[in-house]
């Protein structure tokens, strides 16, 4: 064990004094302003995305569509057309609350507590990622980490710290293609470092002067053979929304 | 007088009468035994969940439920000061806390136990997680039960990922190092329990000087912010458990008595047929019945007594050597019984003496039942052999 | 000459009777003492048996591996076709019950349909509604019922009485189950809690929820399929052959997994597990029987003391016929080789009655039992307060062998003393009445 | 043809009592013949009972030969001693010792089932020999239905049933009255002389004497008189 502690001392001294003139040409980026950037890239005031959520648990790959209204950061809405269990389903957020509705129980429960970090339909995704409603930038202080380059394309990494204590994933490391402000990856760490979640940004489109993915792949680090894929089959950006859509009203039949 | 011809009369008896003691003594040692060693299995388990877990009761965060794992994070508390000044061997400190274990990248839910080092109220086999002095920047060290190591196939030496969650909320996961898998002896803290560190657990959930629970030696008072719950109300599964195991017992024990008692029973019918003459000869001799009777039950009585002398003769020396090896019960250790691997029998004084006075009379009983019909018998008859067919 | 002495024995009380009476109780207090013991034990075997293992259980490995997840995606499909399979491939006298074991969360709204409370419950589903289902007889559940009544219309539900009790539901209330779906779809269904369940343990008390099979095949989309299928034998069967069949049944399905049924998933392989290989009770069975040869020697030890003690004494009540019958010219092997045959005929007469004594206070205590505890505690389902007893084969031929063995040592140890004797004393006995 | 039955040479008998030796037969030299009706008299103690317990082979001799015929009794085995006794000797008591759950004619029937016999072949004798001894309406009674005398009687037809050459009887009639005694003695010398078997008997009641061939008296273990 203390060979690795040495080791370890060792290296950061040959990064300091090798690496150094590295550091003073990472300062001259300017990790906020590129996370922001994205952020703008991806956010818009309104959204609509009609897609499929592909679910592989290791046994068995099972695909849910859904339409989805989006508004800002804190509202949003999606209804499951697919497949006939989860038909009609429907799921609201409203600033950091989310209920779910299900037409087989007529019902509209609260998702709230523990019941948050279960599994979303099984996926890989928590209902607190989905639940994940703010900007990068806004809830992250980004410091630039490195440029690796892969495929000939140099990714800006980012280390994004949380401002907020309360903010599920602490860390993460993001891996942006500066020029056109597209994530290739997102890495979500625990607290204390650990690797958890790996999310894959695919298929980049410009629709309507972005450049939006229309594939995201999350993956779950600590679980063997699983990822869900979420294809965004229809994209529309700066709709208008009925109100309703974003009232408790609409959870019924 | 009646007690000398008793006394001779019982020792005329020879090969009858010894039969009988070592009958009744034989029956007085398998109950002094099994009584005892029901105890003993009894205190043991008792001893062993209060030792790794009841203490002398709780006081326990409000609304803190063992049974509701996803409330657990929103049930801790600061230590009150009334319970931290406590002595070390008073009280121990516990947290409990929800995590995600991942033996062989699956997902295991598990209960984290942290609990302080210094305590000595509780005895758990966690001396390597005392011991290990290294920063836990790397690995947390973990110790976990014998029958969750075999459940998760995990061994000492293992390193696996343990998720859970801070104080705010934010998910956290570390690797941690297996340090031992030591014998828990009692399922509720073996089973699914990851045990930590208190001070380690309490860094990593940002939950400094919380507990969830804080067992004690002794009840001290009603504190504010805690509910007290007694060792009765910790452990009543198995007290009622117990209880079912006395009426059980009870019923063997009972049987056991039937035997004795028509052993002894018998042997005074026969006692009496065969000594009709000499019965007769009494009454002739001017002898009230009402005095043979006596006579005789104080033979019946004898019996007992010397039954009493020879189960302590034999019985003594056994249970002596008993109480030194005990009963090897090692393959029930990871059973869902708290047990450990040998019982040792607990011999309790009062308990033996109550069960002997009992044995006594009954034995007195069942002598005294077939002699009392010599009250009405025909002293001609009896002296010709001819009063009893 | 045999036909002769018996003629006497039946007609002499004190030959016939004593003895015979001795062996009968003697008998019957060990056919008694086995019953009791194998009654207590195998009531917890049972009570494990009925609840979650059964005595065999069919369960997919891969449901197995994850038990502690409850994952019902990696459950049985094709029950009817296992039912069947299971029908034609194992014992006949093992009858077998479908079950799906469930985890979810149990949301409780108020007066609006808003989540008023939520907990994480454990459940079990099984065939509450089937005329020809034995589930509710096997799981006493009408005894166990505190309050309310079984499920019997759709989507019923009993729970456990401090579960309700910190729920706060009351009778009729609708609930929803909030989980996961065979295929990890979301499950959200309502049921109406209909009954309340005392088991008699803490954590099923608090966290016990029974619903109907086909209700939770409905609601967790598990149309024919279930976690587990729990094989249980008849009561009389002893849990020392379960090993037997398991390995039977297991080497069965190894050629049935060669052509599966269309239904299940590549990695699906059925495994069958005795209750012995279960919740420990493997290791809790050899205590038992260690304990039992334990208490039952002691006891044969002690009755066969008595029975010596008894032949003694009716050998030396006889001894004015043994005298007589030596005069005669008998000689004294031929005296002692008929005095084994009788004692051996009181052995089989009085074991014979004392089975049917002892097996009567057995059957008493198996059928009705016998209430210890007080009164207005109701029996629960897994520790209660009636002592049940178990008739077994095993506990007659227990009671038996030592009650025949006896009598004939008895008899014989008794008659060495008349074999020491010379005649002239035997005689002189005789004269002496 | 021999008519010698048994015979004494020399026989002592001492049994211990404690750590006293007691001697109950001095030197007795006897012979008994076939067919006689003689009496053994003397005082308690004077070895009557001892002498008939030797005769009927229960007990061996201290010292000194007991011969049956030609066969010396001493040298037996337990067996052939039994055999003997099954086959030659039947016993008649003070106290009839008649089992008390058995018919009369079961108990007269004992012996020759003892004897290897089955019931079927040897009725017809039974049903005879009770009827020699008069009690044919009683045949079915317990003996605890039946007076002492006939208690008796069915005690001599037990002993005579299996026609032996020799008939022992302690003090037959010393728990009936003068009446049953002359009855039994009687019966008995009518027997004797009907099946040839001799009969010998131990008494200290003076009725007896008129019926009997030969008289021995004892006393303190030897023979007093032989008349």
């Amino acid at each position: 064990m203390d060979t690795i502690y040495i080791k370890k001392l060792l290296s950061l001294f040959f990064f300091i004094f090798t690496i150094s003139p590295l550091l003073n040409l990472a300062e001259a980026i300017d990790a906020q302003k590129l996370l922001k950037e994205v952020d703008d890239n991806l956010w818009s005031n309104t959204k609509f995305i009609s897609g499929r959520l592909i679910i592989d648990n290791g046994r068995k790959v099972r695909t849910l569509t859904q339409d989805s209204w989006m508004e800002g950061v804190e509202r949003s809405y999606s209804h499951y057309k697919s497949p006939a269990r989860e038909k009609g389903t429907k799921m609201l957020k409203l600033k950091g609350k989310l209920w779910i509705y299900t037409p087989r129980t007529n019902r509209k429960i609260l998702i709230a507590g523990h019941l948050l970090r279960q599994s979303m339909m099984g996926s890989d995704l928590s209902y607190e990622d989905m639940m994940e409603d703010h900007k990068l930038s806004q809830s992250y202080i980004a410091t630039f980490d490195r440029i690796q380059s892969i495929k000939e394309v140099k990714y800006t990494i980012l280390n994004l710290v949380a401002r907020d204590k309360k903010t599920t994933y602490q860390t993460r490391r993001v891996w942006i293609n500066p020029k056109d402000k597209t994530i290739l990856q997102e890495e979500r760490f625990a607290k204390t470092g650990k690797l958890l979640k790996k999310i894959l940004f695919k298929d980049y489109e410009s629709i309507d002067d972005r450049i939006f993915p229309r594939t995201m792949i999350f993956k779950d680090l600590l679980k063997k053979n699983t990822q869900t894929t979420y294809k965004f089959d229809v994209i529309k950006f700066d709709l208008d929304i009925p109100d309703h859509y974003f009232s408790i009203s609409i959870l019924r039949r | 007088m009646n007690w000398d011809i008793a006394k001779k009369n019982f020792f005329r008896q020879g090969l009858r009468a010894s039969l009988n003691v070592f009958v009744t003594a034989f029956s007085i040692i398998a109950l002094i035994f099994m009584l005892s060693l029901l105890n003993g299995f009894q205190a043991q388990a008792t001893r062993n969940v209060v030792n790794t877990d009841v203490g002398g009761g709780h006081y326990i965060a409000p609304g803190f439920d063992i049974l509701s794992p996803t409330e657990w994070e929103d049930h801790t508390v600061k230590i009150p000061k009334s319970l931290s000044q406590l002595d070390d061997k008073d009280k121990a400190e516990v947290l409990v806390q929800q995590g995600q274990l991942y033996p062989n990248r699956r997902l295991y839910p598990v209960q984290i136990r942290g609990i302080s080092m210094n305590q000595s109220l509780l005895k758990l086999p966690l001396d390597n997680l005392f011991n290990f002095q290294k920063p836990i920047e790397d690995l947390i060290p973990a110790v976990i039960g014998a029958k969750m190591a075999k459940k998760t196939h995990l061994n000492k030496g293992d390193i696996l990922t343990l998720k859970w969650r801070d104080k705010s909320g934010a998910v956290d996961a570390k690797d941690i190092l297996i340090i031992d898998v030591g014998d828990m002896l009692n399922p509720r803290v073996d089973d699914g329990v990851v045990w930590l560190r208190l001070d380690h657990l309490r860094f990593l959930t940002d939950r400094a000087e919380e507990v969830s629970w804080v067992a004690v030696r002794n009840y001290v008072g009603p504190i504010l912010g805690f509910e007290y719950q007694s060792v009765e109300l910790l452990m009543a599964d198995l007290l009622s458990l117990w209880r079912q195991d006395r009426i059980n017992s009870k019923i063997l024990w009972a049987i056991l008595m039937v035997l004795v008692c028509i052993s002894v029973f018998n042997t005074q019918i026969l006692n009496i047929f065969k000594r009709q003459k000499e019965i007769g000869t009494l009454m002739a001799l001017g002898m009230e019945p009402k005095r043979i009777v006596r006579i005789f039950t104080l033979e019946g009585g004898l019996a007992a007594f010397w039954a009493l002398f020879v189960a302590i003769l034999l019985g003594l020396p056994f249970f002596i050597w008993f109480h030194s090896v005990g009963f090897d019960v090692s393959h029930l250790s990871e059973s869902t019984l708290p047990i450990r691997e040998t019982i040792y029998p607990d011999y309790q004084p009062l308990e033996i003496i109550y069960s002997l006075v009992i044995v006594f009379v009954l034995i007195v009983t069942a002598a005294w039942l077939p002699v009392k019909k010599i009250t009405k018998m025909n002293p001609t008859m009896a002296l010709r052999g001819r009063a009893i067919k | 000459m045999i036909v002769f002495l018996f003629r006497g024995i039946f007609r002499d009380k004190s030959r016939f009777l004593f003895p015979i009476s001795i062996v009968t109780i003697g008998v019957a207090l060990v056919v008694a003492l086995v019953g009791f013991m194998e009654g207590v034990f195998m009531g917890m075997i049972d009570m494990t048996a009925n609840l979650d293992t059964g005595h065999l259980r069919l369960v997919n490995k891969p449901f197995y591996d994850e038990e502690h997840l409850r994952p019902l995606d990696r459950s049985l499909a094709a029950q009817k076709e296992t039912l069947k399979w299971l029908e034609h491939n194992t014992n006949s006298d093992i009858t077998w019950a479908p079950r799906i074991r469930w985890g979810a969360l149990l949301d409780v709204p108020d007066v609006n349909g808003n989540t008023k409370s939520q907990t994480p419950v454990v459940g079990m589903a099984l065939d509450f509604k089937s005329s020809d289902s034995f589930e509710i007889k096997r799981l006493h559940l009408v005894e166990s019922l505190l309050k309310g009544k079984l499920p019997l219309g759709k989507n019923e539900m009993v729970i456990g009485n401090q579960l309700a009790h910190s729920l706060k539901v009351s009778l009729g209330q609708s609930v929803t189950l909030l989980g996961q779906s065979f295929d990890g779809g979301l499950v959200a269904d309502n049921y109406t809690i209909v009954g309340f369940i005392k088991f008699g343990v803490t954590t099923m008390d608090k966290k016990m929820v029974l619903i109907d099979l086909i209700d939770a095949q409905n609601t967790f989309y598990m149309d024919d399929t279930v976690t587990d299928w729990l094989g249980y034998f008849p009561s009389s069967f002893n849990f020392t052959n379960y090993v037997d069949v398991k390995n039977k049944i297991n080497f069965n399905l190894n050629t049935w997994i060669k052509t599966p049924p269309k239904d299940w998933a590549k990695d699906d392989i059925p495994i069958t597990l005795s209750i012995l290989d279960q919740q420990n009770i493997g290791s809790m069975v050899k205590t038992f029987t260690l304990i039992k040869s334990f208490v039952v020697g002691i006891f044969t030890f002690l009755m066969m003391l008595v029975l010596w003690n008894a032949g003694v004494l009716s050998g030396i009540h006889r001894y004015g016929e043994m005298g007589l019958r030596l005069a005669f010219g008998e000689s004294h092997w031929k005296l002692i080789f008929t005095l084994g045959i009788e004692g051996l005929f009181i052995g089989i007469l009085g074991s014979i009655v004392g089975c049917i004594i002892g097996g009567t206070f057995t059957w008493y205590l198996q059928e009705i039992g016998l209430n210890m505890g007080d009164a207005f505690s109701k029996s629960g389902l897994m520790i209660n307060d009636v002592v049940r007893a178990r008739l077994t084969l095993d506990g007659f031929i227990q009671g038996i062998i030592p009650g025949i063995f006896s009598s004939v040592t008895g008899t014989l140890i008794a008659s060495l003393a008349i074999f020491k004797r010379s005649e002239a004393n035997l005689f002189r006995e005789l004269e002496a009445g | 043809m021999n008519n010698k039955l048994i015979s004494f040479h020399e026989v002592s008998k001492i049994f211990k009592v404690g750590d006293e030796n007691f001697t109950a037969l001095r030197d007795i030299n006897l012979e008994i013949k076939t067919g006689s009706f003689m009496s053994f008299v003397g005082p308690s103690g004077s070895g009557k009972t001892t002498l008939l317990n030797l005769i009927g082979g229960l007990d061996v001799p201290t010292s000194g030969d007991i011969f049956f015929k030609d066969i010396k009794l001493s040298s037996l085995s337990r067996n052939m001693m039994a055999k003997y006794r099954r086959e030659n000797i039947g016993f008649i008591f003070q106290t009839y010792n008649l089992l008390p759950v058995y018919s009369v004619y079961e108990n007269i029937l004992l012996p020759l089932l003892l004897n290897g016999l089955k019931e079927n072949t040897v009725r017809e004798r039974v049903i005879d020999i009770v009827s020699k001894v008069g009690l044919l309406d009683q045949i079915k009674k317990k003996p605890s239905q039946l007076s002492g005398g006939q208690c008796q009687r069915v005690a001599i037809a037990r002993a005579l049933v299996k026609d032996p050459l020799l008939i022992l009887a302690d003090e037959p009639t010393a728990n009936l009255d003068s009446k049953n005694s002359l009855q039994i003695l009687e019966l008995m010398k009518e027997l004797n002389q009907q099946y040839k078997a001799a009969v010998v008997f131990s008494t200290h009641d003076e009725k007896v004497t008129r019926y009997i061939d030969r008289e021995i008296g004892l006393e303190d273990g030897k023979i007093i008189f032989d008349k």
